[in-house]
Parts: structure tokens; C-alpha cells; sequence
């Protein structure tokens, strides 16, 4: 009655099949008395990145005993991590070793049945190669093949995603970046790129403005250098329509109308300018324009404008815009929320203004700061592989074929809508979609219509659960890599402390694996290479500029500690500035171009429909960062449930009282939480904060709309989300 | 230790050392072949049954019936496969993780102090896992091996000629089923008879409590 | 709120009665006594003292090391409880060969084994005389304790002796039962009112007991029906009536198990109430 | 008693990161049960302005330690240094101390049947390092200090803080800096 198994699972089954008699082994060998004592009980310090989607990228030691991960901790030779960690950085051990992690490459038969079978890696790498191949041969190109990959881990290694995609032809690609890319563009029409001071270097400002910046939950490294220049009498304002915890410890706490900050910033211009507290020789010899907007501001701008625009009293305007006028040098942070909204980028734009207008631009202890990629001077070696000969792609401008792109912010719609090839298969790597893409429902539906899926994770999650095979992820304690941040100016290496646990792989492993399998099925349908240590890959990745710009000759050098980035402490204190006219562009024809004004000059903000009058925000949490560390038992037991965060007046009108369920809902979707009543939002914002609760459909993004932010094509390709204007209706359940 | 060696072993001709190294061995493969063999492990697991059920009744009604659930279609197959890995394997947090530190450890979590505690053990016989530091020395398969690999050197026949001490392996076998086996298999075996959605799984879990208690009967008859 | 403790509510309850029994028989030995009774009365006794220790093992979280419980004498009142409990175990040992021996000092036995168990259920109240529990941070818990000993150890010995016993003798037994209960009802009474100014926590443990069905029932059955039952029998003044003494036992005992449940149940322990 | 070794929590600049809570459970690697720190939030109502300010708790090593007056067992002892320790090999799991102490620091944890608490890192401080959850502390709102007149002295040094047991109880071996309000531009 015995079936022939149609696969040899786990290669030979000879002691199966020998019979009962006989004893030989199969899990247990001789002992290596070299690998036993590799493994001893010594305690091992690594040093390792975390490699998340953070400001703060901290360095990390791991202790490693018995080949085994024992606890974490922060590495004192950082010295803007300067040896601690936060909340989430504290519970890696949960992550590596949680017996939920995803072991081994699983195929799921029918997709989204929950029906898995576990496969070898080499039945996954010739499952998909062949989907891969068959897909090129039925519509003679790869663009069926769409990738998404984002920032589950920003290793510099983790690009070999990105050049398994592009080593296999020309493919679809989710472009842009969801987080930040209106801020982004803002300062690059204005800058000529995103460059922020040397985060250590705000001990020297005298004046220091968060706009929308959480650091408390988003950045907590900061905390000390704000501090310390607290003590040094610098004053703190925080201006937010949430009363974060930030926002608790400031000098002046200012509640502003969401998405009007830049009206707040105007109508500080315009005090400043009749007050005559303007930097004209640093603002007329750098920049181009300052003249024709301070024309806007004479015509346009009233302070009792601006107070009835942002809600923010007269007086209070006036304060700070002298304070931060006259406090010399006075520095803004501004925040990745508050770039959120339809006219994000342009308020970014209009808060750049006012960094230039007082001469604070380019000075230590000042500047406009909101992030910075100058420190990623990597060579990217893993990413960029060409296409295989006679590829064929989409005819771009420059008259070459390529990759075909879609909107990384749009996802749902915009492979839903290609037609010529339409989209048949997916690959995910860093990235889970089904719990941080806008509009939930579209994606479920979308995921749907794929003949294929594939998604690279340690967890299961939502994106897991709508994929046809899962191939098991490294954490970070388990490949070689190396980090940069996007604020501060350190960069670490990331070495293996323990081993990849069960049959998971990197990125990078997993790319030089389907390039093998490709070519045996048809040789040279994949240009990556097929061979190479994790290290060796490392090595490629540096170059004599960043080497020399570390002060280092060889990048082992790392292991004895992080670097910093040779720089000098405030950006753009040489004063040569990246836009096409070299100079601050207040006037900028590359915005008119793009159908933006070409002044910071105000630009409506979205406002509230009839039927949803109630605007939810969805800020980070604070034990989690998107979809991650949330659902580690250690977070489910210091917050066990997600709360709607709501203004006891519009509690009162809804009838909701502390510890109601709450729907949540539009036209899109909705969700059911628990009330927490609390002053700490405005009358008419509530706030749940997005995250992944370990066995829980809590998604906030079910209500979110795909709406876009006005900015972010110029520099990442598409524009941003605009997360925070979403509005909605409230009903008690 | 100088009170154990003061134990006789089991008379052989009650022992089956053996057989029961047997169905460990089988028992063992169940897991290290996974769902996708289950083919083949469970009529090999069910034969094994047969041999050591001769002189032990119990586990033989016990293997009649799980017979009659091995001998199934390909479809039927297919859905035991998938149970086995929602119970066992993955990708959705697993049932019941079949690693002896997430049952006994303070954490709840793989690669912990039972993890070790095992792996020295495997080393004093000069053994070790042969991916180790992947995959937890603690592994479900991994433990009914070295069972059975202890029992079988306690049996006389399988040892006559290597002139090794059959006590001292009887001997680790209670001790490493007192401080392993029969410490965690308990908790695991509850979490799949509370969740299982087939019956295999419950009266496979029934053989293997059965099974790596039966030497240590047999000590008690001594 | 507290939470559901059985195997103390068992532990406490059932020792209490097992002593109470042995002081009766002390107290009643005073004069001649049916030596049937006595010896099935110090037989029960001894058997519920054995329920209660038990039932105490199974709070434990490692009831294997509870002989260590006895070593901190100097400040826990656990330590003593347990001491005065075992010493009371021994002494009814002591006690009962002296019940069994014709001649045997039965009453010097029974002296000294009452003495220990009280001592053991003092100590056991000053357990819950927490600063950080103001429903029990109180001379009303001893109250409490010593009141169920002499309730159930007067009903219980009412029962066993209510064929065999003399009229005088149950009457002296109705009496103090009858005391019990009045004290009980008055100091309950004063507790609420007391405990109702005792801040946050002290107000949560009356609007608890208030509000739950089972104090309610505890009224009922440890209070009401009693004070009924024995004024009416008082006012009258006839023979004993059998019925009405187990009616008695059965509420009481109810209402007394019921107490203790909820004096656990009902405790409000000051703690942080800053955000979690 | 001539040393008392105590904490001083920095209400006005501890953020509520919980990286203490976490460092904690990091370097013990503790049950899920166990929070031996833990941060609460103050009641936002408690001050003037609504806020979000926060209080650190770990075990206070108080002067008059209730959970070592209650163990039958003799669990607890009170170094010389003022540091009170619970020996877990000792303690049988009565949860007396659970019930006597104010603050909910002994924990039950029903994996092992034992209480457990935090012990101060005491083998760190033995050492000269801080522990862990000091160490940690971004903010530096949570030092190690030694609890006597001439802190309780200064100005700004509080004993208790809105939603925290009074200290009579127990005479805790921490001292707070209260939360300082700044201005709030308000739209409510």
C-alpha cells in the first residue's frame, strides 16, 4: 500500500527503509572536537547594527555563549548610541529564538488556505526559477515579475534583493519610499538634496524647534544631545497636533491644526521680516528668490492669518519667531509627520525658508535638519547587476528599455492596473505590504489575482499568509553586513554572531542561490554571480573614499568599533549647495516644472469631508517599529492591546467613555479598538498608532486611503503618502 | 551515580531494549522527515509498534489503529502533511515547537539552557548534532535518536561483542528520560491533544509517552 | 479586588471549627460530660485539624519546602501560625490518647491543644493585618477569626452532643453561639462604617461586599436566619430541638465559608495607580 | 542601619522610553509574567496641564521592607548597604509578600511557583557598574544614590509623586524629581 513519495524530502530515507533492525544515525554525528570547541562556553562579544527603519541606528554588542545568543546590548564606542539601546533594541533575544520564527522554506497550496507543505531550499529555487522563466517565456520579458522590498532591514547587503531582480531582466518595480519622501524633495529643491547636521552637534544650538519630531519614541538617542543643550539654555518648543511625550518635556508646547505648520512658519516670516530680524546678506548672497517671496510675504501673509489658519494665537507666533529669530544659532527638526499631507512637501519648503531667512542654514547648532543619505558612500555592489542579454523591458526616456516602475505608495492599484505585461507574480523581501500598505482591502485584493507569490520573512504576518512560497530570513545576528544611518553619521559593521538558525538565509545567499538554479535551468537567464563569502560581498562594498572618510584602511578595521563619517559637524557649511543653480533655490524651477509653485508660499491643506469629519492619525508606537517587535510576548505584555487615543469633549459628543469599543470606519474599511480618553490629541484627531499585534487583524491601514503627499517624485521616484490625512467616523459599539 | 549502579538491569528476556530502540528510532524519523513523509515514517512507525506491541498489548491496539489511519489516499495525505506542520513545523507560529527549552525554560524560547544541558550529553558519548547551532540540540528527532541510540546499547545482543557497560547505558537512558523526555513530552503532548484537528497526531503522541516510559517500567519490576 | 483563595478559605475555616471543638470540650468538662460525645467531638476535631493542614499545602507554589515556612519566627506571623498549628497537631495527639486512656488527663490535653490552636488562628489572623490592606488592617480580623472558632466549634459540639448532651449544657452552648453572632453582627457593623473611611481602598472593599450577591447571602445565612432562629428559641425557652440546631450548623457554616471567601475576595490592597 | 542604597527617578526627564523595563528583562531574561520595572504613566489629570509624564519602579528596597516581615521563610534579607535581596532557592511561593507589598514588585511567576524581584543588580554594584536599568537610561532621569537626610534636603526632591502609594507604608528607598510643566498652546 506504500506510496512512492513523489519528493525525496531531506535527501536519503535509509533508515526508514532498512527496516526496524538496524540503528544508524541521522540527526546526531561523531563529535568534532573542533566545532565543540568553537562552541564553548566562553562568553563572545560581537558587535553588531540594528539594521531598522530608525533614526538612530544603534550599535550593538552581542553576547554569545555556547554558539548561542545570550543577551544585548549597546556598543560604548558608538558615540551617538554612546553603549544603550531602547525598548525594542532591549528584546532581540525574543525575536531570534521565539519558537514562531519561520524555519524553512514552506509552499502554500492553494495560497491563503493556511495548507503548507515545507520544501528544500532547491525545491523553492526551482519553483520559482521555472515560475520565472516560464512567466518570461509567455510574455517574452520578466516585467510580469514585480518586486516590492522597503526597510524591514536596511543592511547594505540586504540590496542583493534588488540585484536578484535586476540580474534576472527587466522587471516591474515598486518605486519611491512611503515614510519621507515629500521632506525629501522639499529639501532637495531647496538644498539640492536631504543633508542635516550632526545630530551630537545640537548641544550648540541656543534654540531648538521639533516640528513634528517624536524623539521620545522615534529617536531616543537624541534625547541626550537635546538635553544638553537645555542645560546650556538652549529652549525647547514642540510643535504637534498630539501632545507626545516629547511634547510633555518642552519650554512651549504648541498644538497646531494638522497640516497647517507651514501657515505657522509664514506667518513667523512675516514678524521676522517686519521686525527686520532677517539675515539679508546670508540669504541674498546664498540663496535665489529670497527677494520675490519676501514679496509674497509683504502681500500674503498676515499674522492674524497665520493665527487663524494653524489656530496658534498671535502672540504665541510672535514669540517664537522672535525667539528663533534672535536666538543665534537656533536649529529645526523637522519630523517625518509632519510631512504627511497633501501639502507636506510644501510646508517643509516654507520651514526651509524660514531656516534660511534667519541664516541659520549651514551654521553649527542650526540648520533645517531632517535627514541625510551622505553617509551612504557604499559601493552597492550587491545591488547592481545588468540585465541578461536580449532582455527585454519598458522604453524609457532615454530611449533605453528598463525596468517598469510603479508606485511603491499605490501598490495595490498600480499593479492591479499593468496591462502590457500585466503583473503575474510578486517577490517580497523586507517588506510586508499586507500590514503596512495603505488601503488593506486592495491589497488582499490584489495579492489575489497573483498566479504567484513569493515573501522573504522571520514572521508570519499578513503578507506571509497571502504568499505562495516563504523562504525563512536571517536576523541580523546571522549575516555579515554593514550600516549607516539616516541621521547620524556612524557607520558600524555587522558581524555573524551565531549561525542562521534552521534553513534560514540572507538576501544575498538566497540572490547567488536562484542565480544558480536560473542558469542550470537555462544557462545565462541570470547574471548574478553564484559564489562568494558574506564577507567577501562586505569587503566589495567599500571603496578608498569611504575608507579614507572613516579613517580606515581595511573595512575589518570596523570590528573594533563603529566610525564616523569625517564631516563637518553643520551641513552645507561650505556653502555649495546641489541645486542646478548652486545656490539655496527659494525660487525654484525645478518645483515649477513639476507643477509645484516655485515658492514656499502656502498651499491649502486638505480638509475634512461631511460624512468623515474626524481625522485619524497613525503615528509610530513606541514598542514597535511598523509591523516589527510589537509581536514579540515581551511588547504583548507591556501593551497587550491597541488604543484609540480620543479627546474626552469628542468623546462626549459620541457618547464613548474610557475603555468603550470603538469602530473606526470610512468609506474603506474600518477597525474596532478600545477607547482611552485623553487631552493629549485635539478635539477633533483621534489616534491609534499602526503596528502588528501578535495574533490580532488590528490593522490601522484598513481606513487608510492611498491619498499621495504633493512631493517625492523628484528624488525618490513617486510621491509620498499622505498618512495623516485620514479622515473618519466614529461609532460606539 | 553510586546509587544507580547499584540497579540490575531488567532481565533480557523482558527487556526488548531493542524493539522499543525501535520505535524511538521510528518515532525520531516521524519528525525529521516531516509532514511530506509521513507515508512512510507512520507504516514504519506502525511495523515497529507491531514488533514491541508482541509483549506489550497496549501498544498494540494503540498501533492497530494508528494503522488504519496510515494507510490513506493521497489527498488524505496531503491534509495530515499540513496539520503536521500547523501543529509542528510552521510557517504560522507553530502549535506545539517540538524543542524541549520552549516547554521547560523560563522563557519559552529555543537554543536555552535544556539546549545545552543536551549537548553535553551528547558529547560525553562523543556525539553531537550535525547542524549544530542551527538547529537546537533539544530538537524532538534529535532526543529519540540518542534515546533510541542508548537504549540499543543497552541491549545484549546488539552489544555482545563491543564489551561495552550495558548498565551505564540503561542507566543514561533513565537518567536522560527523567531529566529530558519525560519532563517536556508531557507539555507538549497536551498542547496537541488540546489543538489536533486528526487523529494520528493524539495517538502518535500516546505511543511516544507509552514508549519512552517502558524501559523505566521495567526498572521497577527489577 | 482579591482574588478566590480555597485552600486558605478551607485551611482557615476548618481550623477554626477543630479548635473551637477542643475549647467547647475544655470549657464543658468543667462538669461530667457524656464520654461518647466527647471522644466522637475530639475524633472530628482532630480529623478536621488533619483537612486543614492539607488543604494549606495546596497555596503553595512549592508545597515540598513548606517545613521551611516555620523559619522566621522573629517577624513573620506565618512562621508562627505554622509553628502554633503543628504544636497544635501534636497536642491533640497528646490529647486524644489521654481521650482514649479511662483516667487520662483529657481536660489538662484538651487546655493545653486549645491553647496552641489559639494562639495558631491569632497568629493566623495577624497574617492578613497588612498596612497595605486596609480591609483586613485591623483589630476586627482576629475578631473575625476567634468569632468562627467559637461559632462553628459551639454548633459543631451543639450537633454531636445534641442527643446526649444536658439541656444545661446545650443551653450553655446555645448561649455562646448566640453571643457569636451578636458580636459578629456588631462589629461587622462597625467594620463597614470604619472601613468606609479608609480611603480609596478601604471604600472599594465596602462598595464590593455591598454589591455582591454572595455578602448578601452571608447575611443571610450567618446573621439573619440565626438571630431568628436562637431569639425565637430564647423567647421561648422550651427543650432543644434538634432540627433547630443543624439548621443552625448548616447556615452558619455557609455563611462562614462565605465570609472567609470574601474576606479575600474583597481585599483592596493599596498599589500604584499611575497609568500601566 | 548606616547605608541605604535607593533610586532617584527624574520625573521631569524621564520620556516613559521603557528601556529600563526592557534592559532589565534583557539582562535576566525573565518570564513574560515578570516586570520587575516597569514605568507607569501619571494620571494626566494629576497636574495642572495634561501630559504625558512618567514614573520608573523597580523593587524600592525599602527601609521597612514588608515583604521580609511577612516571609515565613526567610527569603528576603537587607544588606548592609540597604539593598533588599530575594533568594529564590528559598522561597516556597506563599505570595504573602505579593499581598504586603504596595508597589507589586514581588512577582509570582506560576512557570517556576516562585516570587521574584528585583534585586538591584547587586552582583553590578558589587562590581562599581550601575545597574541595568540606571545603565540604560537614555534620559538619565534614573540614578543610584544613596537615600539619606542630606538628599531629602535638597530642593526638588520629592517622596512620592500623583499615583503612588504613600510612603508610610514602607519608607521606600526612592526619591523623585517631580515633573516640570512648560507652556501649552492649547486648542481645547
Amino acid at each position: 500500500m506504500m506510496k512512492i513519495s513523489r519528493r525525496q524530502f531531506l535527501g536519503a530515507t535509509a533508515a526508514v527503509t532498512a527496516g526496524a533492525g538496524l540503528f544508524s544515525f541521522e540527526m546526531l554525528t561523531k563529535l568534532d572536537p573542533a566545532s565543540a570547541a568553537a562552541d564553548n562556553s566562553e562568553t563572545k562579544q560581537f558587535r553588531n547594527v540594528c539594521p531598522r527603519n530608525c533614526y538612530d541606528t544603534c550599535g550593538q554588542i552581542s553576547f554569545v555563549q555556547d554558539g548561542m545568543l545570550k543577551k544585548v546590548d549597546g556598543d560604548p564606542k558608538h558615540g551617538y548610541t554612546n553603549g544603550r539601546l531602547c525598548v525594542k533594541g532591549y528584546t532581540y533575544t525574543r525575536r531570534v529564538y521565539s519558537p514562531d520564527r519561520i524555519k524553512y522554506p514552506m509552499k502554500q497550496m492553494p495560497r491563503g488556505s493556511g495548507n503548507w507543505t515545507r520544501i528544500s531550499w532547491d525545491e523553492a529555487m526551482d519553483t520559482i526559477a521555472k515560475k520565472i522563466l516560464d512567466l518570461k517565456k509567455r510574455y517574452g520579458s520578466t516585467l510580469p515579475i514585480c518586486f516590492d522590498k522597503y526597510s524591514g532591514n536596511f543592511g547594505i547587503l540586504h540590496y542583493a534583493a534588488d540585484g536578484t531582480m535586476s540580474s534576472i531582466g527587466y522587471t516591474t518595480r515598486a518605486v519611491g519610499t512611503p515614510c519621507w519622501p515629500a521632506g525629501i524633495d522639499a529639501q532637495t529643491y531647496d538644498f539640492g538634496t536631504l543633508y542635516n547636521n550632526d545630530p551630537e552637534d545640537m548641544v550648540n544650538t541656543k534654540y531648538l524647534i521639533l516640528w513634528g519630531q517624536n524623539l521620545a519614541w522615534t529617536a531616543i538617542h537624541s534625547l541626550p544631545f537635546a538635553q544638553k543643550a537645555r542645560e546650556n539654555g538652549a529652549k525647547l518648543v514642540v510643535i504637534d497636533p498630539i501632545l507626545t511625550s516629547t511634547a510633555s518635556k518642552a519650554d512651549l508646547y504648541i498644538q497646531i491644526k494638522p497640516s497647517t505648520d507651514g501657515a505657522l512658519a509664514l506667518g513667523m516670516a512675516r514678524y521676522i521680516l517686519d521686525n527686520n530680524w532677517v539675515d539679508w546678506d546670508y540669504a541674498r548672497a546664498n540663496s535665489v528668490g529670497f527677494d520675490e517671496w519676501i514679496d509674497y510675504l509683504k502681500n500674503n501673509v498676515t499674522l492674524d492669518w497665520a493665527a487663524s489658519k494653524t489656530g496658534v494665537p498671535k502672540e504665541i507666533i510672535m514669540e517664537i519667531a522672535r525667539e528663533y529669530a534672535t536666538s543665534k544659532p537656533a536649529s529645526m527638526w523637522v519630523g517625518y509627520g509632519m510631512q504627511r499631507h497633501t501639502n507636506g512637501g510644501q510646508n517643509v519648503r516654507i520651514i526651509d525658508a524660514l531656516g534660511v531667512m534667519t541664516g541659520n542654514v549651514g551654521k553649527s547648532g542650526g540648520g533645517v535638519n531632517y535627514g541625510q543619505l551622505e553617509t551612504w558612500g557604499f559601493n552597492y555592489g550587491a545591488m547592481s547587476y545588468s540585465a541578461p542579454k536580449g532582455s527585454r523591458g519598458i522604453v524609457g526616456a532615454n530611449g533605453k528599455e528598463g525596468d517598469r516602475s510603479i508606485n511603491i505608495n499605490n501598490f495595490a492599484h498600480d499593479v492591479m492596473a499593468q496591462q502590457d505585461p500585466p503583473v503575474k507574480m510578486l517577490w517580497l523581501a523586507c517588506r510586508n505590504p499586507g500590514g503596512q500598505d495603505p488601503d488593506t482591502h486592495a491589497i488582499e485584493k490584489m495579492f489575489a489575482s497573483m498566479e504567484f507569490v513569493v515573501s522573504v520573512d522571520s514572521f508570519f504576518n499578513k503578507t506571509v499568509q497571502m504568499s505562495d512560497i516563504v523562504l525563512p530570513a536571517t536576523t541580523h545576528f546571522e549575516n555579515w553586513d554593514v550600516n549607516a544611518s539616516y541621521w547620524h553619521y556612524w557607520i558600524g559593521i555587522n558581524e555573524m554572531a551565531i549561525q542562521p538558525m534552521y534553513e534560514s538565509k540572507s538576501d544575498l545567499e538566497i540572490a547567488m542561490l536562484l542565480s544558480k538554479k536560473m542558469n542550470a535551468l537555462e544557462a545565462g537567464s541570470c547574471t548574478y554571480p553564484t559564489s562568494g563569502s558574506e564577507q567577501e560581498w562586505l569587503a566589495k562594498e567599500f571603496n578608498a573614499a569611504l575608507n579614507a572618510s572613516l579613517g580606515i584602511s581595511n573595512y575589518k578595521e570596523l570590528s573594533n568599533g563603529p566610525r564616523k563619517v569625517k564631516m563637518p559637524p553643520a551641513a552645507w557649511s561650505d556653502g555649495k549647495f546641489r541645486t542646478p543653480s548652486k545656490k539655496i533655490e527659494i525660487h525654484s524651477n525645478q518645483a515649477e516644472k513639476n507643477g509645484l509653485p516655485a515658492l514656499p508660499i502656502w498651499v491649502e491643506e486638505m480638509k475634512a469631508p461631511e460624512k468623515y469629519p474626524v481625522r485619524l492619525m497613525t503615528p509610530h508606537p513606541q514598542l514597535g517599529l511598523h509591523s516589527q517587535f510589537q509581536n514579540l510576548d515581551w511588547m504583548m505584555a507591556a501593551n497587550p492591546e491597541p488604543k484609540l487615543e480620543i479627546h474626552p469633549n469628542l468623546a462626549a459628543k459620541y457618547g464613548i467613555q474610557e475603555g468603550d469599543k470603538v469602530k473606526v470606519f470610512n468609506d474603506l474599511g474600518d477597525i474596532t479598538l478600545k477607547a482611552h480618553l485623553t487631552r493629549t490629541t485635539s478635539e477633533n484627531v483621534v489616534v491609534s498608532y499602526e503596528a502588528w499585534y501578535n495574533k490580532s487583524n488590528y490593522n490601522v491601514n484598513y481606513t487608510v486611503k492611498a491619498i499621495p503627499s504633493d512631493m517625492g517624485k523628484q528624488a525618490t521616484g513617486n510621491n509620498g503618502l499622505a498618512f495623516h490625512d485620514n479622515f473618519v467616523d466614529l461609532q460606539k459599539v | 551515580m553510586t546509587e544507580v549502579l547499584r540497579i540490575d538491569l531488567p532481565n533480557e528476556s523482558v527487556a526488548h531494549f531493542k524493539e522499543i530502540a525501535s520505535v524511538l528510532l521510528a518515532l525520531s524519523r516521524v519528525f525529521s522527515h516531516g509532514g511530506e513523509s509521513l507515508d512512510k515514517t507512520l507504516p514504519m512507525m506502525v511495523k515497529t509498534c507491531h514488533q514491541l506491541g508482541e509483549y506489550y498489548p497496549e501498544l498494540l491496539s494503540m498501533s492497530a489503529e494508528l494503522e488504519n489511519h496510515s494507510l490513506l489516499n493521497e489527498i488524505e495525505q496531503q491534509q495530515l502533511c499540513f496539520e503536521f506542520n500547523r501543529l509542528f513545523i510552521g510557517p504560522t507560529p507553530p502549535i506545539a515547537p517540538p524543542y524541549e527549552s520552549v516547554y521547560l525554560s523560563q522563557d519559552q524560547l529555543v537554543m536555552q539552557e535544556q539546549t545545552v544541558k543536551v549537548r553535553s550529553l551528547y558529547q560525553d558519548e562523543n556525539l553531537m548534532v550535525i547542524s549544530q547551532g542551527k538547529n537546537p540540540d533539544d530538537f524532538m528527532a534529535t532526543e529519540l535518536e540518542f534515546a533510541a541510540y542508548l537504549l540499543r546499547n543497552a541491549d545484549k545482543e546488539a552489544m555482545q561483542n563491543k564489551g561495552l557497560n550495558r548498565l551505564k547505558y540503561y542507566e543514561l537512558y533513565t537518567e536522560f528520560s527523567q531529566e529530558h523526555l519525560r519532563k517536556w513530552l508531557p507539555k507538549f503532548v497536551e498542547r496537541v491533544h488540546q489543538k489536533a484537528n486528526h487523529p494520528v497526531f493524539p495517538m502518535l503522541m500516546d505511543v511516544l509517552l507509552c514508549t519512552i516510559e517502558l524501559p523505566l517500567q521495567q526498572r521497577r519490576n527489577v | 479586588m482579591g482574588t478566590m483563595e480555597w485552600p486558605l478559605v478551607l485551611f482557615t475555616v476548618l481550623g477554626e471549627t477543630a479548635i473551637g471543638i477542643i475549647f467547647v470540650l475544655w470549657w464543658l468538662d468543667r462538669a461530667e460530660v457524656d464520654p461518647i460525645f466527647y471522644k466522637k467531638a475530639a475524633l472530628l476535631s482532630g480529623l478536621l485539624l488533619a483537612l486543614a493542614l492539607i488543604a494549606s499545602l495546596f497555596h503553595l507554589g512549592r508545597p515540598e519546602y513548606a517545613y521551611r515556612a516555620v523559619s522566621h519566627l522573629s517577624t513573620s506571623w506565618l512562621s508562627r501560625e505554622i509553628l502554633c498549628f503543628l504544636f497544635a497537631a501534636v497536642a491533640w495527639l497528646y490529647f486524644y490518647s489521654q481521650v482514649r486512656q479511662p483516667k487520662g488527663k483529657r481536660r489538662l490535653a484538651a487546655g493545653i491543644t486549645s491553647t496552641f490552636g489559639l494562639l495558631g488562628i491569632f497568629s493566623s489572623s495577624m497574617i492578613y493585618v497588612l498596612p497595605r490592606v486596609p480591609a483586613w488592617d485591623s483589630v476586627q480580623t482576629p475578631l473575625f477569626f476567634l468569632l468562627t472558632t467559637g461559632l462553628l466549634g459551639g454548633l459543631t459540639c451543639l450537633v454531636l452532643g445534641r442527643k446526649t448532651l444536658k439541656l444545661s449544657q446545650l443551653q450553655e452552648l446555645l448561649l455562646i453561639v448566640f453571643t457569636c453572632v451578636l458580636v459578629s453582627i456588631l462589629s461587622f457593623a462597625i467594620y463597614l462604617s470604619m472601613l468606609n473611611t479608609a480611603g480609596m481602598e478601604g471604600m472599594s472593599t465596602v462598595q464590593f461586599l455591598l454589591a455582591s450577591p454572595l455578602f448578601w447571602l452571608r447575611v443571610v445565612a450567618n446573621w439573619l436566619l440565626p438571630l431568628i432562629l436562637l431569639v425565637t428559641y430564647f423567647s421561648k425557652q422550651k427543650t432543644i430541638n434538634a432540627n433547630l440546631v443543624i439548621m443552625l450548623f448548616i447556615a452558619c457554616s455557609i455563611g462562614e465559608l462565605l465570609g472567609r471567601a470574601l474576606f479575600y475576595l474583597s481585599a483592596v490592597g493599596i498599589s500604584i495607580t499611575a497609568l500601566k | 542601619m548606616n547605608k541605604q542604597l535607593g533610586f532617584l527617578h527624574n520625573s521631569e526627564k524621564c520620556v516613559g522610553c521603557r528601556g529600563c523595563e526592557m534592559a532589565c528583562k534583557n539582562l535576566y531574561q525573565t518570564d513574560i509574567s515578570q516586570r520587575w520595572r516597569q514605568v507607569f504613566q501619571i494620571d494626566e489629570n494629576a497636574y495642572p496641564l495634561p501630559s504625558r509624564m512618567f514614573i520608573s519602579i523597580g523593587c524600592n528596597h525599602c527601609s521597612e521592607p514588608q515583604c521580609m516581615k511577612v516571609c515565613p521563610v526567610g527569603a528576603y534579607t537587607k544588606r548592609d548597604d540597604g539593598i533588599v535581596i530575594h533568594d529564590d532557592n528559598r522561597c516556597i511561593g506563599c505570595r504573602l509578600c505579593v499581598m504586603a507589598c504596595p508597589y507589586g514588585r514581588p512577582q509570582f511567576n506560576s512557570v517556576i511557583n516562585i516570587v521574584q524581584k528585583c534585586n538591584l543588580c547587586y552582583q553590578r554594584v558589587d562590581k562599581g557598574e550601575k545597574p541595568a536599568c540606571v545603565a540604560s537610561c537614555v534620559a538619565g532621569a534614573l540614578e543610584l544614590v544613596q537615600i539619606n537626610s542630606s538628599l531629602d534636603a535638597k530642593t526638588g526632591v520629592l517622596k512620592t509623586l500623583p499615583g503612588l502609594p504613600s510612603p508610610s507604608i514602607t519608607n521606600p528607598s526612592i526619591r523623585f524629581v517631580g515633573p516640570k510643566q512648560g507652556k501649552q498652546v492649547r486648542r481645547d
